[in-house]
This record gives C-alpha cells, structure tokens and sequence, in this order.
C-alpha cells in the first residue's frame, strides 16, 4: 500500500487529504495514469513539489515508490 | 538558545518574549516581528495547513542558516497552525544579539523565508467559502534579496 | 499612533509594546527593536546626556520622516537618558504596519537614526573614570544606507 | 547675559556643562577669543555645531548673540 498526501488546494481537487494506492511499485508515470487527468495535470506540473517519507524529492519523474511509502504532493507553499 | 515551535492553539507573543529575552543574558540587541491575521473585507477566518515531515525540519534548517548568516546570540521562531481569526498572531520571530544590525536581519531574513519557502499553505474563509491563497510575487522578490 | 518619549528611569519594554499593539487595531505586523546596555568588559555603567531643546524635537522629526516613508499605523519610540547599568533597556522602537516590510524597515531606519544622528552623548564608566564614546564609521555607514 | 552650554565631552574641556558670558551683543569670534584656546580650537571646528535658543545654525561663524540667548555647542553624537 502506498499513501498519497495532497496539501493546499491539491486535497480539493483529488477530493481528500489523503489517497491510499494498492500497486506496489509505482513509477511515477503509473501515479499520475491512476489519478484523475485534472488533478494528473496539475502534480505534472513543475509547480508541484515531491517528499517521499518526508524527503524531498529532486526529480520526482524518477521516483518509484514502494509498499508502505507516503508521497507528499505539495503545491506553491502561499506567502503571506 | 534556540526555541522554533509549531503551535495549533492561540498563542501571547508577551509571553514568549519576554523569557527568551531573558534566556540571552549579555544582549545587545533584540528584534522580534509578530504577524497578525489582518482584518481583510470580508475575511472571517483564516486556515493554514502544513505538512509536518517538512514543516518543523524546514524551520530548524532556517534557523541553522540565520546562524550562519548572522552573529546571533539566541532565536525563537514560533508559527501557528490550524484556524485562525483576524487579530490572532500567526508568526512570532525574535532574534536576539550583540549588535542591532544582525538582530534585525536576522528577523528580516527568517521572515521572507517563512513567508516565501516554508511549507504552509493558507486560505482564507468568506461569506461564499474557504478560498486558497496563492503565492505573491512579493515574497519571491523578498527571498530574491538573500541570494 | 504615535508615541514618542525620553526616559530618565529603568523602564521595561514589554508594559510599552503590549498596549501599543492593542493601541493599532487590525494591523498586520509589528516590528520591535530594544537595545540594552551591553556587558562590555570592565563597563560599570553609561551615562547618556542629550540637549533637550533639540532631542525630543529631533525624535519627532524622525518619527514625521518614518510616516512619510513607511506606509504606518503606529511608531513607538523611547529613548533612556541618564546614569544605565549593563543589561538595563536604552532603546525601544515599535513600528505597527500592515505588511511586515514597512514595520521592519521603519524599525531599522530609525534605529540608525538614532544612534547616528541623534542628539545623544554617551560615556562610559570604567575602573578608571569615565570615558566619552566617541562616534563610530558604522554608524555612518549604516545612516548613508537611507540616501 | 548670554548662557554657553556644552554638551558631551565639551563640558569636561569647559570644566563646566554651563557658563554665563556678560558681553552682549556678541559675534562667533568674539566668544571664541573668550574661551581658553584649547577649548576654542575644538568649537571652531567643523565637527562642533552649534544651536541658538534650541535651533541649529546653519552658519555659526555668522552668529551675533544678544542677551538673554542661549548657545548651545554640541561635538558629534556619540552613536551606540
């Protein structure tokens, strides 16, 4: 099982806070076919940063994530 | 003397202050900057959400480069979370020194960096709903100033 | 709001910056700066003397340029003058603003104000009398900062 | 009577944080040849500016004091 986080506006547009992912490993082009084109555009994008288990994630295009991993999906953090 | 918090409850920055002050015997200096929810038209509240795997490292690795940066004797950086309504603080920096000029920027520096790098998201309640607020070019520019 | 004092008493920052804050309703920040007597090696105590016809004047003038070119709600300044130990507050300078840039801008320009041009001698007693302060080039450096 | 204030280090040269002058009307180098010459040395400088009745002067070589004046000779601020 792998945890999806989705912070800011990312949980309104997936629906919820938190997705959990049944296939294990999955690339990252596997996550965004298994999400909704909307909400895969947006976390394609460059705007959306990456952590695994709380590590950030320089090039989350190599990312293959495994049984027990949380993925982060973090939009533009809002200035204030 | 370091003291960074993440606080989910209403907070008295007087009440920080104060014994951090007090913890850095021999001062020269101390800055502290308290941000406030402004009273916007219309704003009846105001929610920040983080991601705390990254949030409260973030802050200590910020904190580890004002320390770097600038010759600081103590720093406290206290943020809150959760729900907030206009007039409640929301950020508490103080940074405390020999001489003013690094107590100064040393608040200034860990400003634009919570305002424009950490890991908060905010929006803000209307009579219509919650709305997300988005990055301002602003804080870009500010963070810009630090190379 | 304006608040604008010379002290010749021990006072204590926090009973001025609590009731200033509460002082500027919906405000979005507030920037403070205090500096105390530093515990300089073998410095028994300072002694600040100013002119009073032009000091308390001068401060008001600072405070009129600081609203000019800070968008404010409210400036606190005060200024001890007369015999201070180490540790003891000499300075204490309060901007509340909307945005956070203004409040710790204003704080920064009238620190530097203050401690290059205002009327203020110092002198400092020591095991061997007392000795005048003479002015320093960083503060001359940190004025020309403001143009 | 025309009252000379000293401020800062000038008070320990002028042995005195005040002293009343008798002449009047008095001009800039009049009052410097009344003082001691070490003293005087100091005040002509461009480092001593100088306040009449708590207003600076921009010129304090132009200056004509009258009775009841009071000048107020100040060295440079002494920053912190």
């Amino acid at each position: 099982m792998i945890r999806l986080v989705f912070l800011g506006k990312l949980a309104d547009l997936a629906g919820g806070d938190t997705l959990e992912q049944p296939g294990s490993p999955l690339s990252w082009l596997e996550l965004l076919a298994s999400l909704p084109t909307s909400l895969a555009d947006v976390i394609a994008s460059d705007s959306t940063k990456v952590a695994i288990n709380g590590e950030l994630v320089a090039d989350k295009a190599a990312i293959v994530a495994k049984d027990g991993d949380e993925i982060a999906l973090l939009p533009p953090v809002s200035g204030g | 003397m370091r003291d960074i918090r993440l606080l989910d409850r209403m907070f008295i920055p007087g009440t920080l202050i104060g014994p951090f002050t007090q913890a850095n015997p021999g001062l020269g200096g101390v800055c502290t900057f308290v941000g406030e929810v402004r009273h916007d038209q219309g704003v009846e509240a105001l929610e920040l959400s983080h991601y705390e795997p990254l949030t409260l490292p973030g802050m200590h690795e910020l904190a580890d480069r004002a320390f770097a940066r600038f010759e600081l004797m103590g720093l406290l950086m206290v943020h809150r979370i959760g729900l907030m309504r206009p007039g409640e603080p929301i950020v508490c920096v103080s940074a405390a020194a020999l001489h003013r000029r690094d107590a100064i920027d040393a608040v200034d520096f860990c400003m634009d960096h919570l305002k424009g790098a950490a890991w908060f998201w905010k929006r803000e309640k209307r009579a219509d709903g919650w709305h997300w607020i988005e990055p301002r070019a602003g804080d870009h520019a500010d963070l810009a100033r630090w190379g």
